[in-house]
């Protein structure tokens, strides 16, 4: 019988003095309690070191505190590192404030339950057993994947915080989508001259090897022991044995094709972006003749991607304002929901730039050498009053569909990670907070998860630079083992928790020493296969848990018995 | 591996009826595997009989035992202490396993709680197809590892039947027909010239059940 | 049967159902009298067997509180929770007992009220339900 | 009396907001203990009372994302919280700053090497535009009002008589995009937010049915496609591309009457509502105002904060630099944890 301390939080008074005195006598009549005490507020300071000395003193095993949610203590005592003479897997709670007092009406009623969730905690607090703590040296090197905006601002920034990084793109060049822009919509330098400045000081970088051209081959391990095999251009394979993986290979792009759209005055906004970069006032060139009339044709795919507005307009207000064309720009919504969009479009519709918002899709024809295009304008309200308009146009720029990457699928399987409905990384979970993948120690950045405008993309870049520098920083991870555990001689085999780990922390190793399927007479120290929960990578969930058929899987922190007994059944 | 199912619940419910106490074994192989008869189930099973049994007020009494392979004598036999308690035994295990334990237990109902199924592959998780008939001759090097015994409706040996349409089988709409699957598989080993090679009818009579039941015999292993 | 008050085991996730329990005690909703709060990391840690022994071992309904889809901390906790909750349902159908007595709940970490709300519509039901004839009241 | 405490810090975070909350989070993780101050009683922003939206699942509005970090601030005892607290006087010192801080009747010297400021936005005054009758018509509430309502009460009513409404009207753009008050910028987080709205509350009840009228709907994350998709697709949801001039309020009835074209055909009729919600667009937080004129901040054309400032040691995060949702409110405020960590270690 293990000798249990009382730990009554009266929240500052919110746990009323009668109630209390009742509880007391109460306990008193329970064997295992060693003692019982009061405090005014439990998780000050002062209190918690009142709380270790008398831990000390009376010699407890466990500790139920009688308050509030246990989501206030166990921060406290789990996370801190108090220096509590008790593991901190030996407290409970019975949380009275917000399930009791705060629930109930009748007095009586509430000190009842208030007395059975006490004697529940107090056959909790017996069944405890307590959880050690580890630590996985985490040596300063990360392997980024795509040496695109993300990956190289990313390789910057942790490079310049003393990080020894390996940047491995699949193109001799850098810079990735970016490379195609002329100008920032909201800055006058050009993107060129800026994404060069960034590229030469990366290859600076004593810090950074580059690998250009090269592919990831294969990933073991996990987060702190990573190893990826990566092939070279040349055709060699190189070991890395990174601590943290970050994934930002961006994403693919598909125009659209066939028919009118193969025709050479048929261009892409890139293309559009390169003519300019080309083009010397008075006005634009396009097969050495000038250009009058442009329409851009947004919105046929992509109603989430905004930069493709943002390009548009600020590719009309160089046609329209100093080049003397006439643009007309077809979209399904004004998209200008991005820092100073606003301000541009009506600078744009100043100019001239006419908006035509469309909700079946433009006809484009060839006439006279010149792209056609027909649309009905919604900008009439009533529907029978709305006019087809036809505007022949000497360049009809299109938007591209963003696509995922089509290695991304077989990407993802290698580095084990989730993808989502549309095919790019990850799903739109709000709590990976973006940056955070399914897996510990890899993390996923820029086009591959999401395609975003570049003021957007640094700033992600620099949120997944943080969270990296901050796992790094210690040059250690500390974590509790509240982790799920395979017992290997029950393991059988079956892949069923591998299959169902959300995060890919489980994995079949020979380590076993001995299992069911050995027949007898076969010496014992043979090594067999059975499935292991890298402690290090498992978020504690429990889902192989529940799932595993030979029930050969204990979570440490909330075993069978633990939830049988708030069940209040016997298992 | 084997592949089973559990029966349904009714058919258990029925063949449990004139018993008060009885022992719910699973099994840790292959049943275990395939989730129809591991200690996991084997837990969920007897909750759910207690539970019928309690509301029709005829409680149920049930013993849980998942030995590591029901089908090995020594395994079974650990199980005696628990059967001598009760009534029948309820078991979770392949047919084989169900048959060990009549063989050592000759006075106790021995019943089947699953469907002995078929040998099978893991498609992908909680999804199982057919792959071996246990034939007794395998002729996989011939088709290019493709059973046509399994995977064929019709079990033809020499190509499809006239009923393959667009690569699929005209009994099961869905399943892919063995034969187009044989022919992709060969030309993409560059192997069509195999195809050539007339495999002979099935012996039946001689290589499998029909000439009554098979038996392995390894003389250098008797003890 | 005028005073059957009904036994509701509770699962909730720590990321979602404890929480938005606290919230409903902070925002002094009332809970019906019976209800035991079951604390689990992750509505995925709740075993079937867990859901089934509930209701063999006494309580007359069983809610099980869940992340939303697409937002649980662990992915997919919670579709497995809703699979393995099919599966109870299948039984329950086969046994005789009526599905209502589990159901499935998809809650955020500040859904305080939609739970004190799912908790007293439950409790409402399950006295029109009456008793679960299958508890084991030994 | 007054007390007169004295403090030194390395960072002061001005601003309680989900801004503050992640820099003072990812700042303690790399073991600066940051100084947080707000001046309302418990920190969260105005995103802490924001409801969860998800329908048949979640629509990603990152509502419980900010009470999770909400509490995780209250849980961290390297984070020292000051709440009720203003700053009532900011001034630079060499290479320090020195603020005065007030705390009812206490008051505190801190001398600090970096200040974060995420004063946060307000929600725009929807008074302003009188020909919606917001503060004159009880049935005419703001997003924000809608928001707490569901978050607090957990039930949809009107105002002026506790009865659930039939019909819903939501306005967009009401403070952005408005030459007429000078705001020529976009919110960029209302049709979301609003559209979410309308997927909660059409999911809760049925038989609801919802006009949004707009002038472009504008995209959110990666999954707004197909949740636009979903929207689309519900029959008790009218898009009407659209932005009504005038509510009249009709005693009689004590229903809301606004003129509406048919989208099917584009013929105008008057219409009647039960409910009318403004989605008030973002203004720049008032109290941010001296803050900008202590530290010698810019601001931009739209009237937000200029970010980043040209002085050293001041960092501006979060929606007070701009409109900005939760999601990227977090990553931004992620940015600029790591922009004060490089200013401390002296790292560019």
């Amino acid at each position: 019988m293990a000798r249990i301390g009382i730990f009554i939080d009266t929240l500052k008074g919110t746990l009323p003095s009668s109630f209390r005195d009742q509880l007391r006598s109460t306990l008193r009549e329970i064997p295992e309690v060693a003692f019982s005490t009061e405090e005014e507020e439990l998780v000050s300071s002062e209190a918690l070191e009142r709380m270790s000395k008398l831990l000390e003193r009376e010699k407890v095993e466990r500790v139920v505190i009688v308050g509030g949610s246990p989501k206030i203590y166990e921060t406290s005592f789990q996370k801190w590192g108090l220096p509590l003479p008790l593991n901190p897997y030996l407290f409970t709670v019975a949380n009275i404030r917000e399930q009791v007092l705060w629930a109930s009406i009748d007095e009586k009623e509430a000190f009842e339950k208030a007395k059975r969730m006490i004697l529940k905690a107090i056959r909790i607090a017996s069944s405890l057993k307590p959880i050690e703590s580890q630590t996985l040296p985490l040596k300063p090197e990360v392997l980024i994947l795509g040496g695109g905006l993300s990956g190289l601002s990313i390789a910057l920034t942790l490079a310049k915080a003393g990080i020894q990084v390996f940047l491995v793109e699949k193109e001799k060049t850098l810079g990735g989508k970016t490379t195609e822009l002329w100008k920032f919509y909201n800055k006058e330098v050009e993107v060129k001259g800026w994404l060069e400045q960034k590229i030469s000081e990366l290859r600076q970088n004593p810090r950074i090897s580059l690998l250009a051209p090269a592919q990831l081959k294969y990933l073991r391990g996990h987060l702190g022991r990573f190893q990826a095999t990566v092939l070279t251009g040349k055709g060699e394979e190189m070991t890395l044995t990174p601590s943290v993986i970050v994934v930002a290979t961006g994403y693919g792009v598909e125009r659209k094709r066939g028919g009118i759209y193969d025709h050479k005055r048929v261009i892409t906004l890139s293309e559009m972006e390169k003519l300019l970069s080309e083009t010397h006032p008075p006005f634009p060139l396009f097969e050495g003749k000038r250009v009058e009339t442009v329409t851009f044709l947004l919105d046929e795919t992509n109603e989430d991607i905004k930069f493709d507005a943002i390009n548009a307009i600020k590719q009309s207000l160089i046609l329209q304002g100093s080049l003397k064309c006439q643009v007309t720009i077809l979209c399904k919504e004004v998209k200008v929901s991005s820092e100073g969009m606003e301000r541009l479009y009506r600078k744009a519709r100043g100019l001239g730039v006419l908006f035509v918002k469309y909700e079946e899709p433009p006809r484009l024809s060839l006439v006279n050498g010149q792209i056609q295009v027909e649309v009905k304008d919604t900008s009439i309200l009533h529907k029978e009053d709305q006019w087809t308009i036809s505007i022949l146009s000497d360049l009809v720029v299109l938007s591209e569909a963003i696509l995922p990457h089509q290695e991304l699928t077989e990407l993802s399987a290698l580095l084990k990670l989730h993808l989502g409905k549309r095919g790019f990384l990850m799903e739109d979970n709000p709590q990976l907070l973006r940056v955070r993948s399914n897996r510990r120690g890899i993390f996923v950045a820029g086009g591959c998860r999401f395609p975003q405008e570049i003021s957007e993309t640094l700033f992600e870049a620099d949120a997944l630079a943080q969270e990296v520098l901050v796992l790094l920083s210690k040059g250690a991870y500390t974590y509790d083992l509240s982790v799920a555990e395979v017992d290997p001689k029950k393991c059988a085999l079956c892949y069923t928790c591998p299959r169902v780990c959300p995060h890919s922390a489980i994995t079949v190793e020979k380590y076993a020493e001995r299992n069911v399927y050995l027949t007898f007479g076969i010496p014992q120290n043979t090594q067999w296969g059975a499935a292991k929960v890298d402690p290090a990578s498992c978020f504690g969930c429990g889902i192989c848990v529940g799932e595993c058929p030979a029930r050969a899987i204990t979570l440490r922190h909330y075993p069978d018995e633990l939830i049988y007994i708030q069940m209040g059944v016997d298992g | 591996m084997i592949k089973a199912e559990q029966k349904p619940m009714e058919e258990i419910l029925r063949s449990i009826d004139p018993y008060k106490k009885i022992l719910l074994s699973g099994c840790g192989a292959c049943v275990t595997v395939c989730h129809a008869g591991g200690e996991k189930e084997v837990g969920l099973l007897a909750s759910a009989l207690r539970m019928a049994r309690k509301k029709i007020g005829k409680p149920l009494e049930i013993l849980e035992a998942t030995p590591a392979r029901q089908c090995e004598p020594e395994y079974a036999q650990d199980l005696s202490e628990l059967i001598e308690k009760v009534e029948a035994v309820l078991s979770l295990a392949c047919g084989v396993g169900v048959q060990t334990l009549v063989r050592y237990f000759p006075k106790m109902p021995v019943l089947p709680g699953v469907n002995t199924t078929f040998l099978g592959e893991t498609l992908s998780h909680g999804v199982w197809e057919e792959r071996c008939q246990a034939c007794g001759n395998c002729i996989l090097e011939k088709t290019g590892g493709i059973c046509p015994i399994s995977r064929c409706a019709k079990q033809l040996l020499n190509g499809p039947c006239g009923g393959s349409s667009k690569g699929k089988c005209e009994i099961k709409k869905e399943a892919d027909c063995a034969w187009q699957l044989i022919y992709d598989r060969l030309s993409s080993l560059g192997q069509l010239y195999k195809l050539e090679e007339i495999i002979p009818a099935k012996r039946w009579g001689v290589e499998s059940r029909d000439s009554g039941l098979r038996r392995i015999i390894r003389e250098d292993l008797k003890i | 049967m005028a005073d059957f008050e009904p036994k509701i085991i509770a699962f909730c996730c720590d990321q979602s159902g404890y929480p938005s329990a606290d919230m409903a005690g902070t925002l002094r909703l009332n809970l019906p009298k019976n209800v035991e709060i079951v604390r689990v990391p992750c509505a995925g840690r709740v075993e079937t067997l867990y859901l089934l022994k509930a209701l063999e071992k006494g309580a007359d309904g069983v809610i099980l509180f869940a992340c939303y889809e697409d937002n649980c901390q662990y992915l997919r906790g919670n579709l497995r929770a809703k699979g393995r909750l099919s599966y109870v349902h299948r039984l329950m159908e086969k046994i005789g007992l009526e599905k209502e007595r589990i159901e499935i709940c998809y809650l955020a970490t500040n859904s305080g009220v939609k739970l004190a709300e799912t908790l007293q519509r439950k409790s409402k039901e399950l006295k029109r339900l009456g008793p679960n004839p299958c508890v084991d009241r030994r | 009396m007054t007390l007169t405490n004295m403090l030194e810090k390395e960072v002061l975070i001005i601003g309680g907001g989900i801004a503050g909350i992640t820099i003072a989070l990812e700042l303690a993780q790399w073991g600066i203990p940051p100084l947080l101050i707000e001046r309302n009683s418990s920190i969260g922003g105005l995103a802490s009372t924001f409801c969860c939206k998800a329908s048949e699942s979640c629509n990603k509005c990152f509502a419980c994302v900010v009470d999770k970090r909400v509490s995780e601030v209250y849980q961290n005892k390297k984070i020292q919280l000051l709440t009720q607290t203003e700053v009532s006087r900011i001034r630079r010192n060499e290479k320090k700053f020195e603020a005065t801080l007030k705390k009812g009747r206490e008051l505190y010297d801190l001398r600090t090497n970096a200040i974060v400021v995420a004063a946060g936005i307000d929600p725009y005054d929807a008074t302003q535009k009188g020909e919606y009758g917001y503060g004159r018509y009880p049935d005419v509430i703001t997003a924000k009002d809608l928001d707490e309502m569901l978050r607090y009460k957990g039930k949809l009513i009107r105002p002026s008589n506790g009865e659930l409404p039939a019909r819903i009207a939501f306005f967009q753009c009401v403070g952005s995009r408005d030459e007429s008050i000078g705001n020529l910028y976009c919110s960029q987080v209302c049709c979301a937010y609003a559209l979410r709205l309308i997927k909660a509350i059409r999911y809760q009840y049925p038989l609801i049915e919802v006009s949004f009228f707009y002038m472009d709907i504008q995209p959110a994350g990666p999954s707004f496609e197909s949740f636009l998709k979903s929207c689309r697709e519900d029959r008790r949801i009218r898009l009407i591309r659209s932005l009504p001039s005038k509510i009249y309020f009709s005693p009689a009835s004590n229903l809301l009457k606004v003129r509406v074209p048919d989208p099917q055909t584009g013929e105008v009729a008057e219409e009647t509502f039960d409910l009318v919600v403004l989605s008030v667009g973002m203004v720049l937080n008032k109290g941010a105002k001296s803050l900008v004129q202590w530290l010698g901040l810019n601001y931009t054309e739209d009237g937000f904060i200029e970010s980043p400032p040209l002085q050293k040691g001041v960092f501006v995060a979060g929606a007070c630099s701009g409109p900005k949702d939760i999601d990227r409110t977090i990553l931004h405020s992620k940015h600029i944890a790591l922009e004060v960590y490089q200013f401390l270690k002296g790292i560019n």
